[in-house]
């Protein structure tokens, strides 16, 4: 059995290390722009936080391996190696204080996607043996029981009879040929099933097929968080196993960030192979319906209410217009935050930082951008997309003791649904 | 060493070393720095990281959205002057531009002195700015290493010794000109090694991000 | 002519009238760059001023110094000066020649010690003394002896001052400036290629008038005729401001009189009255006469990369330089990509997967306490 | 603009700064009485200058030639008090040429030297 060590790590970042890294460490000129970006900076004021001095360790590794320079300063014994002790320090700077929302990526003014570095640093981090015990414990439950959170199949399958009997409808499992293939994360099978009620009576009325898999139900990657592209590539090989074994067209990410990244963006290069399925965030979908006039809702939303963008959908995802269009549908209260979109700030607890205990402290006093945000907005309900988010918002605000309700917007869609029966008897 | 042989060494031999060591270190840095590569992205694009990364090249000098230029407005407004400024003074400035023409062949048309002379004053205030930035603000203060302020001079000392020998101030201007001529030299030996390489690998890093965010589909 | 007579006695003989000894000493201050309000002063030195011992030595030269000097008619006010001195050996000049003419030197050197003035226009060989020899005296002997009995050392003409264009790039004869031997004396260094006459008399007129030499800057040159830069007294220099610049010897810049920087005028760093002495009785300077400023003054103008070159631009030829430093930095390059491929490489080969069971170290703190 | 025209666009800007100057001795002439002197040829001047601060001064109600190791010309300007005095060699080159400010330029007044030697030579003159 092998371990972890300071070798492997470094090894580890030797092989991250390509021409991007080398260019971004090669135009930083310390200007300080990412620190006001980043919301662990700005609401604890710690200049230790500044985001490109969370990949100090990477930038120097590269200096000393990959430059004319740095390896005749290394061969001259001129420069620090990089020690246990350092990267132990650095455990808080990379897991507690980033995540992974990419807004230092975007103000960077000479276009260095710090964030991603800083991705790559946890590669060498996790392979070190530098992880936090809570995402190590993470990644172990994924591997071993298939979730995160150690949520088993028949937990999922009690929560399947209970939407079957609410809603009247079947849920399919492990349906060969289906269109969809929905994939749910832990935290809606435990703390959100409405949505797992909502997709099935929405994906009735538009008259779409679609399934569960038994074998890959859940769409978190703990292997995206702790940094670990060999564990993450494993997690997104059931995924992609299921999907061809189904032979669906199409795989929907849940209302979670990181998983639409691992599975959308990071999943071909983690397998090393293009999928031979399409791969969708749920709102892209609902908005594909709602184009195709497969979406039909009734009534509105009376309550003012904001919608709070997942730092995975929109900064490193793409998915920006599609919230809005379905908003549109049912919210005519509908108000953006300040910084909304692209820019908008992170709810403090993506990038795995919820799932580590280390960083509950820090993740507390981050959520303040979050609350001074919404404080400003005078708004009865919160919508979002990822129930990371939603769980962060609902415990900040609890301990803020600020009394606005967080919803899944697939779900308060779902609340409107059109129940449109002539057509589907027309249909059936 | 008199004035006239300083100034004759710095045109001549001086600048033969600076070029040297600036081209080659150019060139081995770009060298340096591509060849580490990158690897396919084999996620189903949602637009052309080529084009992307070239847009983001430019729109990346374009002010951020409002709140970001409100959060960082020192940096944002110092970098901006520094930079126009330092466009405005090596290639507009009418000696400049004939120095370009002896090694490149060809010029371009230079604008009045006086408005560059106002342009090189502009740009020494924003660096002191930046440097009073560094040494106060606690983010820069931390993050500041020798090199920062080495760079720094290296910046600094070219315009301070161009304005003071333009308005034959301080020394007698051949000798001015000489130490003008030698901080620039100074500037393009250390250039491609610190972090002033980010005047040309600036368009890399912004041309990866770029990309990389345009493959997604997000507006860099 | 006697060495005691006063110049004012000198003149009077000559039947100056006092005007006419007002309108030297108003001449006078005006090549000597003083304000007219010194001409009393002027005059009342100048009254009792006693005819100075002048010896000129020439050597590496083309006589173009003394073209300059003594082509001005005369009796000029130049001309007058050096009636007012005692010009006791010039071998271009002097009617005596071979063992005759050394004689006079060796005479005026003796009658004078200590007093008289040693003018050199001409660099010297260092390389071999047969390069240039006077009466089979090289000149570096010759320059040694004679001035050690001199007041002071006036050198005229870039080559005596800066070593000239015998000093240029490759100097084969190993040609130094007077003041690179001799250290012990107050040296005038009086440059141009040629110098302007009227500077050369000037300082004739400032030791004739003050017994001192003026006050010289870095280079050991009168303040007074060297302190301006042409390009800044040059009419010119508004169109450099504006940048406005010729940029051939026949374009509509040229002929409108536009700044001629980008055709290689060395103003810029060059020191001299050009612009006001102004050359052939004052007609014209060469700026004025449509050609740029060959810096002819400056030490090394010889070798500031072409008269036709803008100063701006690179002495040598630097894109040559660039194109094999370009060369040089793709081959290091390449080499540096290699090593760096083949560490990616086998970082990459030696890649171990992790796996949920290696996410911790191995800490010996750890194990103990799980074994206890 | 033909190429002739514009070389009269040629300016140091200095005449301007002459006339200035002038104003201001005039003005201390009347004051203190105190004369002043002003070297044209310590001035740069652009092709033509000269001849225009000249054309600008004017002529005045007298001029005097004076002729002692060579001519000099004495010219009042239009402008009462402001002299133009030019000297020159046997030549007839121009040596120097001077504004002096003055109620009259000194080098006009017969000297005390030449009275004296004027004085002696008629006394001998007498004698014979």
């Amino acid at each position: 059995m092998s371990e972890a060590s300071l070798e492997r790590g470094i090894a580890a970042l030797k092989e991250q290390i390509d021409a991007p890294v080398a260019a971004f460490f090669s135009s930083c000129t310390h200007c300080g722009m990412c620190a006001d970006a980043c919301l662990f900076h700005t609401e604890t004021g710690c200049p230790t936080y500044t985001p490109i001095y969370k990949v100090e360790p990477m930038r120097r590794l590269w200096e000393q391996e990959y430059t004319l320079l740095g390896r005749a300063k290394k061969a001259l014994g001129l420069s620090k190696p990089i020690t246990e002790e350092e990267l132990e320090k650095w455990q808080s700077k990379v897991y507690n204080t980033c995540t992974l929302c990419g807004r230092c990526s975007m103000v960077c003014p000479v276009g260095n996607d710090i964030t991603g570095m800083i991705r790559k640093m946890r590669e060498g981090m996790s392979a070190g043996g530098f992880a936090p015990e809570g995402l190590i414990g993470a990644s172990e439950r994924a591997v071993e029981i298939g979730s995160p959170m150690g949520v088993r199949l028949p937990a999922l399958k009690a929560q399947i009879k209970h939407a079957e009997k609410d809603t009247g409808l079947a849920i399919p499992m492990d349906v060969e040929g289906a269109e969809y293939l929905v994939l749910l994360s832990s935290m809606e099978i435990m703390n959100y099933p409405e949505y797992l009620h909502a997709i099935t009576r929405i994906f009735h009325q538009a008259g779409k097929t679609w399934t569960l898999c038994s074998e890959a139900f859940e769409a978190t990657n703990s292997g995206i968080q702790i940094g670990s592209s060999d564990i993450a590539a494993e997690l997104v090989g059931r995924v992609v196993a299921a999907a061809e074994k189904l032979k669906v067209k199409t795989v929907i990410s849940p209302e979670c960030g990181h998983a639409y990244t691992a599975i959308r963006w990071e999943g071909p290069n983690l397998v090393h192979k293009e999928f031979g399925f399409k791969v969708q965030h749920i709102l892209e979908v609902l908005d594909e319906l709602r184009a195709e006039g497969l979406l039909k809702t009734e009534g509105i939303e009376e309550a003012k209410l904001t919608f709070h963008d997942p730092c995975q959908l929109v900064r490193r995802g793409g998915v920006v217009e599609q919230p809005r269009n379905l908003l549109d549908m049912i919210a005519p209260n509908f108000v953006e935050m300040e910084d909304s979109g692209v820019m908008n700030w992170c709810c403090g607890a993506g990038g795995g930082v919820s799932a580590n205990e280390d960083a509950d402290k820090v993740r507390n006093k981050a959520f303040n951008r979050k609350k001074k945000q919404l404080e400003s907005l005078d708004i009865d309900v919160v919508v979002t997309a990822c129930a990371n988010c939603r769980i962060q918002l609902e415990d900040g605000l609890e301990i803020n003791e600020m009394d606005i309700p967080i919803l899944g917007l697939t779900e308060m869609l779902a609340e409107h649904l059109k129940e449109d029966k002539p057509v589907e008897e027309e249909t059936s | 060493m008199n004035s006239a042989d300083f100034l004759l060494w710095v045109r001549g031999t001086g600048l033969q070393i600076a070029t040297v060591i600036f081209v080659f270190g150019v060139v081995l840095r770009l060298f340096e720095i591509l060849t580490l590569g990158h690897k396919k992205n084999l996620a189903v694009t949602r637009g052309s990281g080529f084009k992307e990364g070239f847009r983001n090249i430019l729109t990346r000098s374009l002010p951020r959205d409002k709140n970001t230029l409100r959060r960082s407005m020192f940096t944002i407004v110092t970098g901006y002057v520094l930079h126009i400024g330092l466009f405005v003074v090596i290639f507009l400035l009418a000696p400049h531009i004939s120095l370009f023409e002896g090694i490149f062949g060809f010029g371009w048309p230079s604008i009045s002195t006086p408005i560059v002379d106002l342009f090189a004053v502009l740009t020494m205030i924003a660096l002191l700015a930046i440097l009073y930035h560094r040494l106060t603000n606690p983010v820069l203060k931390f993050l500041s290493t020798k090199q920062d302020y080495f760079v720094w001079a290296l910046t600094f000392v070219p315009l301070i010794t161009g304005y003071l020998s333009y308005h034959h101030l301080f020394l007698n201007y051949n000798w001015m000109l000489g130490i003008h001529i030698l901080s620039v030299e100074l500037l393009m030996i250390f250039l491609p090694f610190t972090k002033l390489s980010h005047a040309f690998t600036l368009f890399i890093a912004r041309w990866y991000s770029g990309s990389m965010m345009g493959e997604k589909g997000v507006k860099s | 002519m006697s060495h005691d007579e006063t110049l004012k006695e000198s003149l009077t003989r000559n039947g100056v009238s006092r005007r006419g000894f007002l309108k030297f000493c108003a001449t006078a201050a005006s090549i000597m760059a003083l304000p007219p309000s010194m001409v009393p002063a002027i005059a009342a030195a100048l009254e009792s001023a006693r005819r100075p011992s002048v010896i000129w030595l020439s050597f590496q030269e083309c006589t173009g110094c003394a073209e300059s000097l003594t082509r001005s008619h005369s009796p000029t006010v130049e001309g007058l000066i050096f009636d007012a001195i005692s010009l006791d050996y010039q071998h271009t000049l002097q009617a005596a020649a071979g063992d005759a003419a050394e004689e006079a030197r060796e005479e005026a050197m003796k009658e004078n010690w200590g007093k008289y003035i040693l003018v050199v226009d001409g660099s010297i060989p260092l390389g071999n003394p047969g390069y240039s020899t006077i009466a089979g005296i090289s000149n570096l002997d010759m320059l040694k002896e004679t001035a050690k009995g001199a007041a002071a050392i006036v050198a005229v003409g870039t080559c005596a001052t800066f070593g000239g264009i015998p000093k240029a790039n490759p100097n084969p004869t190993g040609a130094v400036s007077v003041s690179d031997i001799i250290k012990d004396k107050p040296i005038v260094n009086v440059s141009g290629c040629p110098p302007i006459p009227v500077v050369i008399t000037g300082v004739l007129a400032h030791f004739l008038t003050f017994g001192t030499i003026p006050e010289l800057d870095e280079l050991g040159r009168p303040k007074v005729f060297y302190g301006n830069n042409i390009h800044d007294r040059c009419y010119r220099r508004p169109f450099y401001e504006r940048g406005e610049f010729a940029e051939t010897f026949d374009d509509e810049g040229a002929k409108k009189g536009w700044c001629l920087f980008k055709l290689g005028c060395k103003g810029p760093i060059t020191y001299n009255a050009c612009a006001t002495a102004k050359w052939n009785e004052g007609t014209s300077f060469p700026i004025e006469s449509g050609h740029g400023c060959l810096g002819c003054s400056e030490p090394n103008f010889w070798d500031m990369g072409g008269f036709y070159k803008a100063l701006s631009q690179p002495a040598v030829d630097v894109s040559q330089t660039a194109a094999y430093a370009l060369g040089a930095g793709a081959v290091a390059g390449l080499g540096i990509a290699a090593l760096n491929r083949k560490k990616k490489a086998d970082v990459a080969t030696d890649h171990q997967t992790v796996t949920i069971h290696d996410l911790r170290r191995n800490d010996p703190s750890k194990t103990e306490a799980e074994d206890s | 603009m033909s190429n002739v025209n514009t070389c009269a666009s040629l300016d140091t800007g200095n005449d301007i700064l002459i006339l200035h100057e002038i104003r201001h001795a005039l003005r201390k002439l009347l004051d203190d009485g105190e004369s002043t002197i002003i070297d044209l040829r310590a001035i740069p001047m652009a092709p033509g200058e000269e001849a225009r601060i000249e054309a600008m001064l004017g002529q005045g109600e007298l001029s005097a030639t004076l002729n002692a190791l060579g001519k000099s010309t004495i010219n009042e300007t239009a402008f009462s008090g402001a002299w133009l005095i030019t000297h020159y060699n046997t030549e007839d080159e121009i040596l120097g040429k001077f504004i002096e400010i003055s109620k009259l330029p000194s080098i006009l007044a017969s000297q005390h030297e030449d009275i004296e030697v004027a004085l002696e030579q008629l006394t001998h003159q007498l004698l014979v």
